[in-house]
């Protein structure tokens, strides 16, 4: 990229213009909608999507919806422009502006949706496209894991965020937000308020990156600089703001709610700042003002006045529009200087006048000078700090430092590279081509024009907003540049003082803060060490059960056979068992003997040849059984089966080496005989109440008549249940065509 | 009637017969691709007659249930046949390219399409014994599948893989001795009325037997340690239908069992359940977690994902078992597809070890985009199938205040997207170590139809679940009512009881 | 008299499984032709055992004469044990397999699909 | 083993133990007996006939390979049951003919039965060969 702007000014062609027409179009759909909203109307389409749940394709817009709209289209409009020359020529552009208008779309669908579940699947639309723009540069290490970090620490916020709107659903009884914010107080005053907000609020807080999950944000910065100028303007972080906002109406005006908000906004928004000041690259400067931002509008929603719902809609927009200007005039100067690192820049004001200017007036809008809307911001910010009932001095400092630290970031970022020093040898910066140079003026300018005339603003969107937050019409308060000598006006006056301060010792602040940070554990690193650990925990864990031995495999599938059976026998306690001893006669016994000791003998001989006579001693004491008692069939195919079997045996055991010694193991022989002992245990209670022989009674009643067999046995295997002889002569096949393909393989694969 | 509940069954053995006959020329594979075409017609048809008549069963040989062999069709039952018969049509059209000559002449096809016959069978049989039967049709095909090849970690996969299986298959086929002896029935519906009579502190004992046994088929913890000791070893069609159906069996025998007969004592034997449950999700997943390569990786998200299943059976409330069912279904086509890409990764790749390949996103973005959409709805995001899946798994879980179990189904869903990112990040966004570029047209063009049709198909369907669940959600809403209040099967099998 | 053969299937099974526990194939062969044999007579005596009266109908009768022995848990002791010989014969051949190609039969020295290395 | 007696007497045997093998599937519907265990009789003769003979020999004499005739066995226990469908009858139901069938006697019985289990005894017996043959040649 440092290679200065790209030679052919005309992108990529028919991909790079289409999405930008497409995300125009959306946009002046928007814009035709303001007169509706800005007449306080609510505008609400919903067809049936899953009605077996409940959950409707619904959409609303009212002035959050379209507020949020019409910044995420319009700034996405601007910004594909921005890019098709940005990145003219690149290989992967298609892919790139499918992404960056599936996430646009994705943005527009979460903070129009109307039903908690369509908005998850938004919220979750906008984090999977993020990690695809995010990992754009796919083949840097950096960007890869950057893009991990992003989704894993905001899905992970999604997941509680999905059991919060789950709990949330059941709590109201409907999925539909304009539902539940219909029902007033009611879910404040609901036993499961505190978990549904908790979770919630895990949701908004990381992908809000809220400290302290903010480390995320600026790592996404692994992204091209059109897609941070997105992301963190009018998108994917304010998707957090956007949905506490929406649920202000209902879940506000507790303490939980006011303090958990105000807490974290106030010490994202004072951290986020320091951190932003320590910063050398232009990117990563402007990546932690967004932090602090974010910490802004946090704050602002714990509350529930006027003025701090007026200052929320109006610090949202002028955000949103200075931010990404700025980011967009750091690609220009990242391209045309091939750096972003301030120490390295100077002097370009002359070279690069056009983007200077945009520059120069995002940053004033920033710093919160008059006459921009930023300078209403900050004043209503102020007025809202003092509105707060309960600690307005906590609040309000936390605002005047925020608001110092930003102006000195303004300077370090929009003013320092322009009109100080020269510039440094080897970089031959000149103006950007007016694709890349037309979004930055026209949002800067739009501060500029919305300051000059608030009422433009005020009567289109602020209204609407505020009724959208706190639900009750009349609320806003007036935007205006003068108003009046008191106590915002001389808060303003300071952050100026203290803010030039900043500016001037910014160099001598950033050691300070260097070693100041030196102190605080780093949550990157700490991701890192989560990761390993993680990993290191997976392995550890497979390791100890899927450890690659057969043995341990059946030694756990035993136990839990033994384990199972005995532990359900604690439970259940002892089954009926009757032993009756009276028929048994002396053959019996004997053949019984026969078995087990023919057993017995397998188990412990060491010769092979002994094993298999063992075997064969089975084989013949289980068909005696057979024999004994009625089951002539049985008897000859075991005779048959058996004498196969020890053939087999024997053939292959004439290829095989000796049997080892036996050891002997306790553990085993324990297992072995609990096993054995349950089974013996459970085979005597089931025989010691009497069957019953329907199935048997009818089968010796038809079997000739019907079936036309003498053979009771065999009508049952050929008639009766010839389904299951079927398959089983079925496994026959296809265990001799497997033991056949298994020897043939052998030979092929000794041949080479 | 009783004609469309055995045509699924007939259809495979005989497509095996014929396959089997003609496997020395290439006629055998496109037998083998007609046959499953065959076996979908029949599988739709069946499923259109059970959404018209409800339960319908057929009572084999002629002979009035319980005394033969009674195969019988519900929802369930009706949409894992279809769902067999969809995969058995994508993987014997993958197969084409990936199954050489030298296996198709040892007998491929026959073996597939057996097993297929098996896992069939398992599904429509109303006869416990049958079931058996079904199950070792399967067993003993997957054996010879596992195997072919001969390849020495087959063999070593193999040899854990025959040796736990059979350990599970004698403990099942103790149990059905077992549960025969007290109630003197083989019939399941049947036996759901005639354990009402028996010893209930016995009864339990068996039902824990019956857990153990299809708990190993279907892999959860701690019996699914031959599911990661070989599912990476066979060809890549073989792992992708065994991944597909066969844990899924398993899990639709405890589905099954555990609904309609071992239901005397659920405070007891699903506790149980849900301990598993909880256990096999985490072991599993971090299993996967562990892994760097693509086919263990995934092999272990089977056992996780089996947790899911059994969590809906667990909890066994209607929403619950609706996300069972539902669960199921998105599983099968989603975990099969991934193998089969899986297989395309290796084919143009050069492996499946994810330090050894890459480079796929760049030079082969189709690919890319199919791995997406079965990758991340098996972590679960919206709008794809696995989304729908553990909501619903999710809500029930919350609904009867299942906390913790809620938090460990959703912890895991994270780690499910840590391993899936894992994959494309390593395989499709790194570069390739060897600088290569992996392309699609490296394949000829008949090797590139047969296996992305198939997977194009599957991720098709996957995006139609996820986007209009409504008819899936309907249907497992319907089949759940059937599992929970079996009386319209007990009926269809028996007959009006007196 | 079920209750003599019940303790003969427990000494059975207990006998094959401690030989399936003996990391060696040959051993878990045995194991596994034992413990197949075992199941196999759980069905028979859960049937439950009557001696000397095959289930067979005289010539010129419609229904045995007398209380023949239980013929379903024969038919099905039956089907168990062709099944079980086929799972057995599969069983042996691939214990043959995996001497010839691994060159062991203790199964825990069998690392090809589970390799040691990759789990460090 | 190069006796000329031995393998003279064993191709005798075999073909009295494949006589012996029908005679026990056919009476299998009455008596014991069957499909398998006819099957195994008659595979029996034949393993003889190849360790005394060879394999080479053994195979030349069947003719067909011995997986070909278990696929077919299976084939047609399969078709037994389906004959049925031509009836209206379910899977596996029982079709009988009774040849000469009077009053008293029903004469000689043919039916899908008997297929079935002729269906039986082909599967056993190719498939015992197909894995006896296939181990005495690699082994």
């Amino acid at each position: 990229m440092a290679g200065g702007f790209p030679t052919d000014t005309r992108g990529n062609g028919l991909t790079g213009i289409v999405p930008v027409l497409f995300a125009g179009a959306i946009f002046a759909y928007f814009v035709s909608l303001m007169p509706a909203i800005a007449a306080n109307e609510v505008i609400r389409v919903s067809i049936p999507w899953i009605p077996s749940l409940g959950i409707e394709l619904a959409f609303l817009v009212d002035g959050l919806s379209l507020t949020f709209s019409l910044l995420i289209s319009g700034i996405g409009t601007l910004v594909l422009l921005y890019s098709n020359t940005y990145l003219a020529g690149h290989p992967q552009y298609a892919r790139f502006a499918l992404f960056l208008t599936a996430f646009m779309l994705s943005m527009l669908g979460l903070v129009l949706a109307d039903d908690l579940i369509l908005l998850f699947v938004f919220w979750e639309l906008t984090t999977l496209t993020s990690y695809m723009l995010i990992g754009f540069s796919h083949e840097a290490e950096k960007s890869r894991r950057n893009a991990l970090q992003a989704l894993f620490v905001t899905g992970a916020g999604g997941l509680a965020f999905l059991a919060g709107l789950i709990l949330l659903a059941a709590a109201s009884g409907t999925t539909s937000i304009s539902g539940i914010i219909a029902q007033g107080n009611a879910l404040k005053e609901h036993a499961m308020y505190l978990p549904i907000l908790i979770l919630l609020l895990a949701g908004t807080f990381t992908k809000s990156a809220q400290v302290p999950f903010h480390f995320w944000l600026p790592n996404a910065m692994a992204a091209p600089t059109p897609v941070s100028a997105f992301l963190h303007s009018a998108t994917m972080v304010k998707a957090g703001v956007y949905v506490m906002a929406r649920m202000h109406p209902a879940m506000s005006g507790t303490d939980v709610w006011l303090w958990t908000l105000t807490i974290f906004g106030a010490v994202t928004a004072v951290f986020a700042s320091l951190l932003a000041l320590r910063q050398t690259d232009l990117k990563q400067a402007l990546a932690y003002t967004t932090l602090m931002a974010l910490g802004t509008l946090t704050l602002f929603l714990g509350q529930e006045s006027g003025y701090a719902m007026t200052a929320f809609a109006t610090f949202l927009i002028v955000h949103s529009l200075y931010k990404a200007s700025l980011f967009l005039v750091v690609g220009c100067i990242d391209l045309s200087t091939g750096t972003r690192e301030t120490d390295h820049l100077g002097g370009l004001g002359r070279l690069m006048p056009v983007t200077a200017v945009a520059a120069a007036l995002a940053a004033l809008s920033m710093a919160g000078f008059p006459p921009f809307l930023g300078f209403i911001g900050k004043e209503l910010k102020y007025a809202g700090a003092i509105a707060v009932a309960s600690e307005p001095l906590f609040v309000a400092g936390a605002a005047l430092l925020s608001n110092a630290l930003m102006l000195a970031v303004a300077g370090v970022v929009a003013f320092r590279p322009f009109w100080q020093g020269s510039v440094p040898s080897g970089q031959a910066p000149r103006e950007a081509p007016w694709q890349m140079w037309a979004g930055p003026i026209i949002l800067a300018s739009l501060g500029a024009v919305f300051g000059i005339y608030p009422d433009l603003l005020q009567v289109a969107l602020i209204n609407p907003t505020v009724i959208s937050l706190t639900g009750e019409v009349g609320e806003a308060k007036e935007l205006k540049l003068w108003a009046g000598i008191n106590v915002p006006l001389f808060l303003s006056i300071a952050t100026f003082v203290l803010g030039l301060l900043f500016y001037k010792f910014h160099v001598q602040l950033r050691a300070k803060l260097e070693q100041g940070f030196q102190a605080i554990p780093n949550l990157d690193h700490g991701w890192d060490r989560f990761l390993d650990g993680l990993k290191g925990f997976a392995k550890w864990q497979t390791l100890l059960v899927q450890n690659g031995k057969l043995t341990s495999y059946l030694f756990a599938t035993f136990l839990t056979i033994a384990a199972g059976i005995l532990l359900t026998l604690l439970y259940t306690g002892m089954p009926m068992i009757a032993v009756d001893l009276s028929d048994v006669e002396w053959k019996h016994t004997s053949i019984a003997l026969l078995t087990i000791a023919g057993a017995l003998l397998a188990l412990v001989t060491n010769s092979r040849i002994a094993g298999i006579a063992a075997l064969g001693v089975v084989g013949i004491g289980i068909a005696l059984i057979f024999i004994v008692f009625s089951a002539p069939d049985v008897a000859i195919t075991q005779l048959l089966v058996e004498t196969l079997v020890v053939v087999l045996v024997a053939v292959v055991m004439l290829r095989l080496p000796s049997l080892p010694k036996a050891e002997f193991r306790l553990g085993h022989a324990a297992l072995s005989i609990a096993v054995g002992a349950s089974v013996s245990l459970i085979l005597i209670a089931v025989v010691s109440s009497p069957l019953d022989l329907r199935l048997t009674d009818y089968f010796e009643a038809t079997s000739w008549p019907e079936a036309y067999g003498r053979n009771i046995v065999n009508v049952i295997l050929v008639d009766f249940r010839a389904l299951d002889t079927f398959g089983e002569i079925a496994v026959v096949v296809i265990a001799a065509l497997s033991a056949y393909a298994l020897l043939r393989t052998t030979r092929k694969g000794d041949q080479k | 009637m009783s004609w469309l509940l055995a045509l699924p069954i007939v259809v495979p053995f005989l497509t095996a017969v014929l396959a089997f006959l003609t496997r020395q020329s290439p006629l055998g594979r496109w037998i083998s691709v007609a046959g499953s075409a065959v076996l979908l017609f029949a599988s739709i048809t069946l499923m259109n007659t059970v959404l018209r008549d409800g339960v319908i069963a057929g009572q084999m040989g002629g002979w009035a249930a319980p005394f033969g062999i009674t195969l019988v069709a519900d929802l369930l039952s009706a949409v894992m046949v279809l769902i067999t018969a969809i995969v058995a049509v994508a993987v014997s059209i993958y197969a084409i390219a990936d199954v050489d000559e030298g296996m198709e002449r040892l007998g491929y096809h026959a073996l597939f399409n057996m097993l297929i016959a098996g896992v069939v069978g398992a599904f429509i049989t109303g006869d416990l014994f049958n079931l058996y039967v079904w199950f070792e049709v399967m067993l003993i095909a997957s054996f010879g599948l596992l195997v072919l090849g001969g390849r020495p970690e087959q063999i070593d996969g193999g040899v854990k893989y025959v040796a736990l299986n059979l350990v599970s298959t004698i403990m099942f086929l103790t149990g059905i001795g077992l549960l025969y002896g007290m109630t003197g029935t083989l019939n399941m519906a049947d036996l759901a009325t005639a354990v009402d009579d028996a010893d209930q502190r016995l009864l339990t004992i068996v039902a824990v037997l019956f857990m153990i046994a299809f708990g190993v088929k279907a892999a959860v913890f701690p019996l699914f340690f031959w599911l990661p000791a070989s599912y990476h070893t066979p060809a890549f069609s073989v792992s992708a239908v065994f991944a597909g159906l066969l844990t899924k069996v398993g899990v639709y025998a405890l589905l099954r069992m555990f609904t309609l007969v071992f239901d005397h004592d659920t405070a007891f034997t699903h506790t149980i359940l849900l301990w598993v449950a909880g256990l096999t999700m985490v072991v599993g997943v971090l299993g996967a977690a562990a892994q760097s390569d693509m086919r263990k990786i995934l092999s272990f998200h089977i056992v996780s994902q089996i947790g899911y299943m059994i969590l809906g059976l667990a909890l066994l409330t209607p929403l619950a078992i609706v996300g069972a069912v539902f669960y199921l279904v998105h599983h099968i086509v989603v975990k099969a597809n991934l193998f089969l890409i899986a297989g395309v990764a290796q084919r143009i790749a050069g492996g499946t070890e994810l330090s050894r390949i890459g480079g796929l996103y760049k030079s082969a973005p189709l690919l890319a985009v199919l791995f997406v959409v079965p990758a991340f709805s098996l972590a679960g995001f919206p709008p794809l199938s696995g989304f729908w899946a553990k909501f619903l798994l999710v809500k029930a879980a919350l609904d009867v205040q299942g906390w913790i179990i809620a938090g460990i189904a959703l912890a895991v869903g994270l780690l499910t997207i840590y391993s899936m990112t894992k994959i494309w990040a390593q395989a499709f966004w790194e570069p390739h170590p060897d600088g290569i570029e992996p392309k699609l047209s490296s394949l000829s063009s008949r090797d590139r139809a047969a296996m992305l049709i198939p997977i194009a198909g599957l991720a098709v369907l996957t995006v139609i679940i996820g986007v209009m669940p409504e008819p899936f959600v309907q249907f497992a809403e319907a089949s759940a009512a059937q599992l929970l209040d079996p009386t319209a099967y007990i009926t269809a099998v028996l007959g009006e009881q007196p | 008299m079920e209750f003599l053969f019940a303790i003969t299937v427990g000494v059975m099974v207990s006998a094959a499984v401690y030989l399936m526990l003996s990391n060696n194939l040959l051993r878990f062969i045995f194991g596994l032709v034992l413990i197949s044999n075992a199941a196999n007579l759980t069905i028979f005596v859960s049937g439950r055992l009557t001696d000397g009266a095959p289930p067979l109908i005289p010539e010129g009768a419609d229904a045995p004469l007398v209380d023949v022995a239980n013929a379903l848990p024969q038919a099905l002791v039956l089907t168990a044990i062709v099944i079980g010989f086929g799972l057995f014969a599969f069983a042996i051949v691939l214990v043959f397999r995996a001497w010839t190609t691994l060159n062991s039969l203790t199964p825990d020295d069998m690392r090809l699909a589970e390799p040691e290395e990759a789990q460090k | 083993m190069n006796s000329v007696i031995l393998r003279v007497g064993t191709r005798y045997l075999a073909g009295i133990l494949l006589v012996f093998s029908f005679y026990m599937m056919l009476r299998g519907h009455n008596e014991p007996g069957g499909g398998f265990i006819g099957g195994l009789t008659g595979a029996t003769g034949f393993v003889l006939y190849a360790i005394a003979c060879g394999t080479q020999d053994a195979r030349a004499a069947l003719r067909v390979l011995p997986q070909t005739i278990a696929m077919w066995g299976l084939g047609i226990a399969l078709l037994a049951g389906l004959f049925a469908a031509l009836f209206g009858d379910a899977l596996f139901t029982g079709q009988w003919l009774f040849i000469g069938a009077t009053e008293s006697d029903k004469g000689l019985p043919l039916s899908t039965v008997l297929v079935f289990d002729i269906g039986v005894y082909l599967v056993v017996f190719g498939s015992i060969l197909t894995l006896v043959f296939a181990m005495e040649e690699e082994v």
